[in-house]
């Protein structure tokens, strides 16, 4: 940062006016400008939020570097949730904060692995997550889900009948603390084993999901969301 | 499938444990969340790995419940049901050499299948138990307690154009003009009112009287209101006229109109 | 701060296991779990709910100490708020945390005409506007049109009470695109149609600006505008 600002103190003073004018502001500036913002806002920020409100010509993505490693290992850090950026308090500080401890809704086990196979193999159509669970998803589960603003409505299956998918939120990574769905817990070596895959089944093996003829766009949904 | 290398005697190995198991499960029938999840359950009784799973001795352990259900009177629901058709319909499969002639897929593949999706299922629970097991926000991790909304400020400018400035003021200076039309009673005098005064007053004209004696107080003056009234005046005469009331006479253009009353 | 790490760094294993068990954490933990409290909470929070909060033993006031040095020139600061605590966006960015909205509106007919009134018959009086248009000129209007530099104060006039006048302002002609009020178009054929006659009322109804004796200095303000 201080090479930052020499840069700018070697300059005449005539030209250092109108850099102040025209031009960004030295990188320790945006830094500060951007944990103004992390700290002002309770949902994570996108860095194209943060470049629309930070003067013209900051970068946000590169203050973000700063910013994050400036707050290893304090009592709050800087997190990465999706496409976004938010200031959380360190993991291990829980057991202090009991009194803003929000009451967290008991899920039912159908809500949990719902929402679980929805994380692991979105985008995915309801007669999918059937087909998983060997059961009908009641529509109350769904609902309460995206009530939560945990999933929500992904792309069209361009297949027959044209299903909805589902996907995991924003929100979702935030109160999981995960950076993105590539990151939930043993998602590599589930992907690894196949489990992840909509296999067809050779049969006619009671389900659901059966008459769903649109297992080949699923893994497509899938790679494309994990390749890397 | 190797660990039951005597296919047939798969019923008469369970266990008198596992007959007792399978009792449990019946009591606990509502607690299931159907057929895929009371197979899982039943498979965790043969104590090994889901890959190696015998699904031919899950299908009679499957068979097994449904059947003790039925002894115990216990209405079983129609997907509880399917599936142990299906299951009865594989393990035949299973059990009796394949038949070159019938088509779709066999009995190991389709119990392959069947063996891919206990264990996907219960992969997915242990994904899902994992995913509970994390930091939560609000439990273990927290967000910003005073967040600081984003204050809006809404600047209001106002426009106005030349052409506006202009006009506004043109409305001003010529508001008399363009006001809505109203009748303007101050100034008329009507055909009505004349007639009215000219039936009292025509009796006592026994001789050629000018038009202009007849007009009303206080209109001569005003050049605007004494030709409302004169012409007003005038038609009145003519509709006397028209009722043999009156005479009248002009004796050139423009000299003045006598009128006397006409004596029937 | 680092050194503070480095204190905790220096001490036996077995001598920080027994610290956490039995004394206080070392203050660079203190100071962690303050900055998280104050993170989280609702509500600034005083010096005595630190120390309830936080493990037995440990000094929040001195904690604070170090917290409050350490966001010294940061985006926010650990500011007192009344006897308490809590953690705010820095003074000088203040700036971020507002997003302004420009909404256009179109002027009001009163504050046209009174904005016409006064182009067109600087310096004009309160008074006058109002006999001109037939109506009272709020407060508002007048403030508006101030507020928008398009008017100001011009000379009092010397008469009874003293009125103030208004003219029109170098904004205004900028907007209007003029060079002076002279130069507001069509005025000559306004004034040839007669229309800027600012005759009395008929019947000479007192009207606010009867009683005012001034009419010659409206017609020298007038004639001083319009003649050419």
């Amino acid at each position: 940062m201080d090479s930052e600002n020499e840069i700018t103190q070697e300059r005449d003073p005539e030209q250092t006016r109108k850099d102040t004018l025209f031009d960004a502001p030295p990188m320790a500036e945006q830094e500060r400008m951007v944990e103004a913002i992390l700290f002002a806002s309770a949902d994570p920020v996108t860095v194209r939020e943060l470049n629309d409100r930070l003067p013209h010509g900051c970068d946000a993505a590169e203050a973000l570097v700063y910013l994050r490693k400036r707050y290893e290992g304090r009592g709050v850090s800087v997190v990465k949730v999706g496409d976004a950026w938010a200031i959380r308090t360190a993991g291990d500080l829980g057991f202090l904060m009991q009194k803003e401890t929000v009451e967290v809704r008991k899920l039912s086990r159908a809500a949990i692995e719902t929402l679980a196979i929805i994380a692991y193999h979105q985008p995915v159509t309801r007669a999918e997550i059937e087909e998983i669970r060997g059961v009908t998803v009641s529509r109350g589960t769904i609902d309460l889900l995206i009530e939560m603003e945990w999933i929500r409505f992904g792309r069209r299956r361009m297949t027959p009948g044209r299903p909805v998918t589902f996907v995991v939120t924003q929100n979702f990574l935030d109160h999981f603390g995960l950076e993105s769905a590539r990151d939930l817990p043993g998602i590599k070596e589930l992907r690894a084993a196949g489990l992840l895959e909509n296999r067809l089944p050779p049969g006619a093996i009671p389900g659901p999901a059966v008459q769903d003829d649109d297992d080949d766009e699923v893994i497509d949904g899938q790679s494309e969301l994990f390749e890397d | 499938m190797s660990d039951t290398p005597s296919l047939l005697d798969g019923v008469e190995n369970q266990s008198v444990s596992e007959r007792l198991a399978a009792e449990a499960l019946i009591v606990d029938v509502d607690g299931f969340e159907g057929p895929l999840d009371l197979l899982l359950t039943l498979s965790r009784t043969q104590k090994v790995d889901l890959m190696k799973i015998s699904i031919l001795h899950l299908a009679q352990q499957y068979l097994a419940f449904v059947e003790k259900a039925k002894q115990l009177r216990i209405e079983l629901a129609a997907d509880y049901l399917v599936m142990a058709a299906w299951l009865a319909f594989l393990k035949s499969r299973l059990l009796l050499p394949p038949d070159p002639t019938e088509e779709g897929p066999s009995g190991e593949e389709l119990a392959a299948h069947l063996a891919f999706q206990l264990e996907r299922l219960q992969a997915m629970r242990d994904a899902a138990a994992q995913l509970m097991a994390r930091d939560q926000m609000g439990r273990d991790f927290f967000r910003r307690g005073i967040p600081q909304e984003m204050e809006q400020i809404r600047k209001v400018s106002y426009t106005a154009n030349l052409l506006e400035l202009m006009q506004a003021y043109s409305r001003l200076r010529t508001r008399d003009e363009f006001r809505p039309f109203v009748m303007d009673r101050e100034n008329v005098f009507t055909m009505e009112q004349a007639l009215d005064r000219m039936r009292g007053l025509i009796g006592f004209a026994g001789d050629w009287t000018d038009l202009s004696i007849y007009l009303p107080d206080g209109w001569s003056a005003n050049p605007m209101r004494r030709r409302a009234a004169t012409a007003a005046t005038f038609a009145a005469s003519l509709e006397l006229v028209k009722a043999g009331k009156v005479e009248i006479r002009q004796s050139e253009t423009f000299a003045p109109i006598q009128l006397r009353r006409k004596d029937q």
